[in-house]
């Protein structure tokens, strides 16, 4: 019966994967990365995981694929790819390499046969969860929330307009 | 108390920040009384030192790093604490001799000043080997600011040659170190950087071996043994005068405290293994920083290479191995801090009146500035180790104990003995004999007020380490019998060292 | 002792002060006090000395330095020997302050000139009554320094400047290889006392013995400028002629002598060190003679006389004879000092004009320094009854004896030899000065003031009477008072005694025939020495010369070349190429950022690649 | 039951994906979906591990991947548009002011 949802989504996931990387436009791939998103979320839920996979679908569909699309639209939309490619051998090394690696990946997803354990039916409840983030894992958790800061401070330094090219050089 | 003395300078540092930077005469008194009172302290440590003890005394124990066994570990014994005296007596003489050379930037220079005190007596005094090398890199920075910021015209590649050279062989330094902790896991079976507790280790020759080159090579650049010193001559020409002083002075006593502080204590088997080998460059050191001295043509060129040629003797007595060697190596760095410390002054004196180091520029300046060179005869002839000066009471103690090794040693250092008079007298002679030679002949006033009162300081100390030399060698004579004693242990219950 | 140094610190710290002449007569003072404790103390010891003159009282101080078994006692010793020094050192020193007021009248810088005048004499007297070899050796490189100083003292004339450093450098040759005794010394004996080396010397290796005496023997020849450390002597005359009269005749360069005197039971008990010495000396006396006749400046000859006669001093040693060597060293001070402020005085008279082609007749003007002069000529040229008689006859004895006793005669010939030669040229020299026509520099020359003229006097009455002190005529006191404590010929009871009547009647003769041929010389116009000969003893049998193309000049050079192509070419050199070296690869890794993230993305990825493919086929 | 080798299967093949988006194109959009395909891909592979094995644990690194992830991508796109307002460009080849 999983192996019905399952086929299907994995599916939707890699035609969504291919997408993001091959589109012309990137509002393409943010809509392709859209859909891998709304697949793994499902993927999610077959693997006991219903907090993630509403995080995954609020956080990353809700809020940073919007993201992406608002900047797409600040940038005008274009492509944004230069005409010239400056590094001729980058694509074909690129492919052989990312080949090379997905047989290292495969070979290690595929060792890993150990059946899976069988687990309560609490298991992966924001309830539970959140026990653990905050009891074992309350520093990291806190810590989060100081990246979460850095990251606004920042995001707000580098969106302000700087006042009359005070130190900006163009080169 | 060593903590106080070791941060009191920096905490002088700390308060100088507050100064606002204009206030010149203010900065000056406050960096002036900060290493005053540190000689202060270090006068009342003096006094309260036990003489008849060999051990360490006054040991303040801290854990630090605990996971890694790092400690802070302080403590003072013989041989340290005459060279805390050296440092706590010439850092005030340095700021007053450069008192009115330095207008630019004056805060960050007294503060670079007071934090290098702290740095060089924190090395002296630690017992933890972490700590020694956190405090033996920490002089580097302070150093190269002073050589980088205010020196002369080449400032900034002698500022990095002085980094980078010292610096590279310290690295080894540390390596070795670690490797010092890593068998003390296994022979002691703690983690542990401390001195007194890796001394217990006995390690197998060919071990101390590889460990002690390790160590000796940071020590050499520092004292600096030839053929390593060529940062030396680059480093003291282009540093302002009060690096220069400090430079000669103490600085390159920690390249040589460094050898009698580890050399006898962690390796005695490599280290009676390579004293011929380190008598041997030393005497190279003393012949040959003698002959390039009298090619000079650059006042502190000349000074910074005579520095080569007295290193050497040092090395040399230590090399010796014995009592007198290791005495009057000692007295010999005491003597070298006050004597070419003086040089440096004196040539910053003549240097801050005409803007010239070559030897050329001058001539007769002895019928302009009389108690000039008074002063100058008298550093000179210590320098010249004339015998009633301190320069004899260390050279003496150095042959006698090279003699008592092999008499070579004795007879090809006495070689030193003559050329040292050769260039000192050839330099007199050029700047303040003959006619007057000068640009600026007005510009040669005498010594004014302050300058005499620092050499007037100078001149007591020659003659008291001259006269009554044992001031300072009762001191240390327990120290150095303890530390001996170690070179004639036998080796026994060695630590099989277990390759990883 | 101490008052020269309360002298010298007063006259060196506030002199400047203090009024011209207060400086002078200060400084006169305080030698006239040392003088007189001197006497004092020889009058307090008299009594006891004349029954037990070999008691040595020593009065330690404190204990200087000490390390592990060195421990060095700074100690005075009064005997008879340091008496006689002390008394000698400060009794000419004193005439010659006293003259130095007169000479010196006219220079600007006064207090120095008697605060280095002032330092020597404590340096000096501290030499002579040091009970510690290394104490010794603190008044030995003293009076080196104040020599350098004085010789140096009109820095402002280069030659004096570089005269001055090379009596320092040349006795620093001589220090090392003293210094190096001294280690020797200890190592052997555990002790620098020179009390216990008197007493430990003899029981030494004989191969230690003779190698410790050798090596302080060196330390002598650069002090008393003996062959082949004798260069700087002659240039030493660039210093006041006051100073080459204390430092440079009377005093400081006897110490050679007195050091082997103090250890003479080393130097005895060493033959074949004792033989060096005796040869080196006799060479010394005779090749400084023979270059004394043809030097021009008067002051140079006096150098070289001063030489020829240290030599002597050299032959006693060598002849076991330390009493006769002591017994000329006093009167040597004596006549020697007097001659050279007989020079001094006749600089004064001519302004400085010391050529002795450019003087002469100036016997008439200079009534008394002529009169001075000549009594110093026959002193040193041995007439009786002069002093220098009675002293250089005694040597010839002693070397006499030592021929006949080890069939070495060699010292005998030459110090016979030299003996006719130094009264040629001494009459040569006050015939050039004194005699003939008035010379073209003789402006207005004038007679010293009384100041100059005393101690003159005084010295002129010592060189007349003082030959009595050994005089065998007057039972020869001073041998008499010294004997006991030195030079005691242990097992050489039965010396054969040379016919002393004979030897008495050669060197006379020999002293006589000197003078004559000296004046016959003069008279005749002709020069004593010819051709390639004056020559070569006008260049000082190239001895400067040599040295300087042997040593000075590829030293020299060897400094140049270390301080250039080694120092800074090959040693530098390759510290800077180590830099350079890693600035090349420095450079060539730039090439690898190209400033394309992808490209490093990609390295990232083959990075990954390798790190978890090793993990997995591990 | 889907076994754990399909999910850590696609996660590989994702996770490939996303490393060739970054390595190929030059539009620093699109390299940072990519970048984010990445991280869904471990993602999976945490979320397929912790189901394997029972654990919460995997759960909760997800949960921080999600963080991160959030502030890389604020600040990741703030920096493409201050670099597009002085440059013109998306292009991340021509931002090679790093190059040696």
């Amino acid at each position: 019966m999983e192996w019905a949802v399952f086929v299907p989504t994995a599916a939707l996931a890699l035609a969504g994967g291919v997408g993001v990387i091959a589109a012309r436009q990137p509002v393409h791939s943010a809509l392709a990365l859209l859909m891998v998103l709304a697949s793994l979320a499902v993927s999610y839920l077959l693997l006991a995981a219903q907090f993630i996979a509403v995080l995954q679908v609020i956080i990353y569909a809700g809020a940073i694929v919007v993201l992406f699309l608002f900047v797409i639209m600040l940038l005008h939309a274009r492509s944004g790819e230069g005409p010239r490619e400056k590094l001729p051998r980058q694509r074909a090394e690129a492919y052989v390499f990312a080949a090379l690696y997905l047989g290292v990946l495969l070979a290690a997803a595929l060792g890993a046969a150990a059946p899976l354990a069988s687990i309560a039916a609490e298991f992966g409840t924001a309830q539970q969860v959140g026990e653990s983030l905050f009891t074992t894992y309350l520093l990291p958790f806190e810590l989060a929330s100081v990246i979460l800061l850095v990251g606004i401070v920042a995001a707000t330094v580098l969106g302000r307009r700087p006042p009359e090219h005070a130190g900006r050089g163009k080169g | 108390m060593l903590s106080l003395l070791i941060f009191l300078p920096l905490a002088g540092a700390v308060l100088l920040a507050l100064l606002p930077r204009e206030r010149q005469a203010a900065i000056r008194w406050a960096g002036l009384a900060a290493s005053l009172a540190t000689l202060l302290v270090a006068a009342r440590l003096f006094q309260i030192f036990n003489p008849a003890s060999g051990d360490m005394q006054f040991v303040a124990h801290a854990t630090w790093v605990p996971t890694l066994g790092i400690g802070y570990a302080v403590g003072v014994d013989g041989i340290s604490l005459v060279l805390v005296g050296l440092t706590a007596v010439i850092f005030p003489l340095a700021l007053l001799g450069s008192w009115g050379s330095i207008t630019e930037r004056l805060k960050a220079f007294t503060m670079s000043m007071l934090g290098l005190e702290t740095a060089i007596l924190g090395t002296f005094l630690s017992l933890d080997l972490i700590l020694f090398y956190v405090f033996w890199e920490a002089v580097l920075i302070p150093m190269a600011f002073l050589i980088g910021l205010w020196g002369s015209e080449n400032r900034r590649y002698a500022a990095l040659k002085f980094f980078l050279y010292t610096m590279a062989a310290s690295v080894l330094m540390l390596v070795a170190i670690i490797a010092l902790h890593v068998i003390a896991i296994d022979g002691l079976g703690e983690r542990t950087f401390d001195l007194a507790r890796l001394a217990t280790l006995s390690l197998p020759p060919e071990v101390q071996g590889w460990l002690f080159a390790a160590f000796a090579l940071a020590f050499a650049v520092k004292v600096p043994i030839w053929p390593l010193h060529t940062w030396l001559p680059d480093a003291h020409t282009e540093a302002p005068t009060a690096g220069s002083v400090i430079l000669a002075a103490i600085l390159l006593k920690l390249g040589t405290y460094g050898f009698i502080r580890f050399g006898p204590t962690l390796f005695p088997d490599a280290l009676l293994a390579a004293a011929p080998l380190l008598a041997a460059l030393a005497i190279i050191g003393i012949l040959y920083g003698a002959l390039v001295s009298w090619a000079q043509t650059d006042l502190k060129r000349l000074v910074a290479f005579s520095s080569v040629s007295h290193l050497g003797f040092v090395m040399l007595g230590l090399a010796a191995l014995n009592v007198q060697g290791f005495q009057g190596g000692l007295i010999q760095m005491i003597n070298h801090g006050i004597s070419t410390g003086a040089l440096f002054l004196i040539v910053g004196v003549l240097y801050e009146r005409t803007h010239s180091r070559l030897i050329a520029d001058y001539g007769g300046v002895a019928a302009r500035m009389p108690r000039f060179a008074a002063v100058f005869t008298v550093v000179m002839l210590s320098s010249a180790a004339l015998p009633g000066t301190n320069g004899f009471v260390g050279e003496f103690l150095i042959l006698l104990g090279a003699f008592r090794t092999s008499a070579w040693w004795a007879a090809l250092g006495a070689g030193g003995v003559i050329l040292s008079v050769v260039y000192l007298l050839w330099a007199y002679q050029q700047v303040m004999h003959g006619p007057l030679v000068a640009k600026h002949p007005d510009r040669l006033v005498d010594l004014t007020r302050r300058e005499l009162a620092v050499f007037a300081a100078i001149i007591v100390m020659i003659f008291a380490v001259g006269l009554y030399p044992r001031v300072l060698l009762d001191r240390s004579e327990a120290t150095v019998n303890a530390v001996l004693a170690r070179l004639q242990r036998p080796a026994a219950t060695a630590v099989t060292v277990s390759p990883r | 002792m101490v008052w020269p140094l309360l002298g010298w610190l007063t006259n060196g710290l506030i002199g400047r002060r203090l009024s011209r002449a207060l400086a002078g007569e200060l400084a006169c003072v305080t030698v006239a006090a040392s003088f007189v404790s001197a006497l004092g103390v020889l009058l307090a010891v008299r009594p006891a000395g004349a029954t037990d003159a070999a008691v040595s009282i020593v009065i330690p101080l404190f204990r200087w330095l000490g390390a592990g078994d060195l421990w060095i006692d700074a100690s005075l010793i009064i005997d008879a020997l340091s008496l006689v020094m002390a008394l000698v050192v400060s009794g000419v020193g004193f005439l010659i302050h006293v003259y130095s007021l007169g000479y010196m009248a006219d220079d600007p810088d006064l207090p120095r000139y008697f605060a280095y005048l002032n330092l020597f004499m404590f340096a000096m007297l501290l030499l002579v009554l040091a009970g510690n070899l290394l104490v010794l050796f603190i008044g030995w490189e003293l009076v080196g320094v104040c020599s350098y100083l004085l010789i140096g003292y009109w820095f402002a004339r280069p030659a004096a400047a570089t005269a001055g450093r090379k009596a320092f450098i040349v006795n620093r040759i001589g220090d090392a290889a003293f210094l190096l005794g001294l280690f020797l010394l200890f190592t052997q004996l555990r002790t620098l006392d020179i009390l216990q080396i008197r007493d430990g010397a003899p029981h030494l290796p004989e191969g230690v013995r003779t190698l410790a005496a050798l090596l302080l023997f060196a330390g002598a020849t650069g002090k008393s400028a003996q062959l082949p450390l004798h260069v700087w002597l002659p240039d030493a005359m660039e210093g006041p002629t006051p100073v080459s009269a204390l430092i440079h005749a009377a005093t400081m360069v006897t110490a050679g002598v007195f050091l082997i005197a103090r250890l003479d039971r080393l130097f005895l008990t060493a033959p074949v060190a004792l033989f060096v010495v005796g040869i080196v000396g006799a060479l010394t006396a005779f090749f400084a003679a023979t270059v004394a006749l043809r030097q021009y400046d008067l002051k140079r000859v006096l150098a070289y006389s001063t030489i020829s006669q240290l030599g002597y001093m050299f032959v006693a040693m060598g002849a076991l004879a330390p009493v006769a060597g002591i017994f000329h060293l006093v009167t040597q001070a004596f006549f020697k000092a007097l001659l050279f402020l007989a020079a001094g005085s006749v600089m004064h008279a001519m302004h400085d004009v010391i050529d002795m082609r450019r003087l002469g007749g100036l016997a008439r003007p200079l009534r008394w320094t002529a009169g001075g002069f000549l009594i110093g000529v026959l002193a040193i040229a041995g007439v009786p009854p002069f002093a220098g008689f009675f002293s250089k006859d005694l040597i010839l004895e002693e070397a006499f004896a030592l021929g006949l006793s080890t069939g070495n005669f060699l010292p005998y010939a030459l110090a016979l030899v030299t003996a006719f030669v130094t009264a040629l040229y001494m009459t040569r020299a006050a015939m050039l000065t004194f005699s003939g026509r008035p010379a073209e520099a003789a402006a207005h020359p004038h007679e010293a003031p009384p100041s100059m003229l005393v101690p003159m006097t005084a010295l002129a009455a010592l060189s007349v009477g003082g030959g009595l002190l050994g005089a065998r005529v007057a039972g020869e006191p001073l041998v008499e008072f010294l004997a006991p404590l030195i030079g005691v010929k242990a097992g050489e009871g039965a010396v054969v005694h040379p016919p002393a009547g004979l030897l008495v009647g050669i060197s006379i003769a020999v002293a006589l025939a000197g003078i004559v041929a000296g004046i016959a010389v003069h008279r005749g116009r002709r020069d004593p020495a010819l051709g390639a000969i004056a020559a070569f003893l006008e260049r000082r049998w190239y001895i400067d010369d040599l040295y300087d193309a042997v040593i000075v000049a590829p030293g020299r050079a060897l400094a140049r070349w270390l301080a250039g192509p080694v120092d800074l070419g090959i040693i530098d050199g390759a510290v800077n190429a180590v830099g350079r070296v890693l600035a090349a690869v420095g450079r060539a890794a730039r090439r690898l950022q190209t400033g394309y993230a992808r490209q490093y993305a990609l390295g990232v990825l083959v990075g990954t690649l390798i790190i978890v493919g090793y993990w997995m086929l591990r | 039951m889907v076994p754990a080798p399909a999910y850590l299967a696609l996660s590989a093949v994702l996770f490939t994906l996303g490393a060739v988006g970054v390595l190929v194109r030059r539009n620093a959009l699109i390299i940072f979906m990519a970048v984010e395909l990445m991280l869904n891909s471990v993602n999976l592979a945490f979320v397929t591990f912790a189901r394997q094995h029972g654990s919460i644990d995997g759960q909760v690194a997800v949960f921080f991947v999600l963080v991160v992830a959030a502030v890389e991508v604020v600040v990741g796109l703030a920096l493409i548009v201050d670099i597009f307002r002085s440059r013109e460009t998306v292009d991340i080849d021509d931002v090679d002011l790093l190059r040696g």
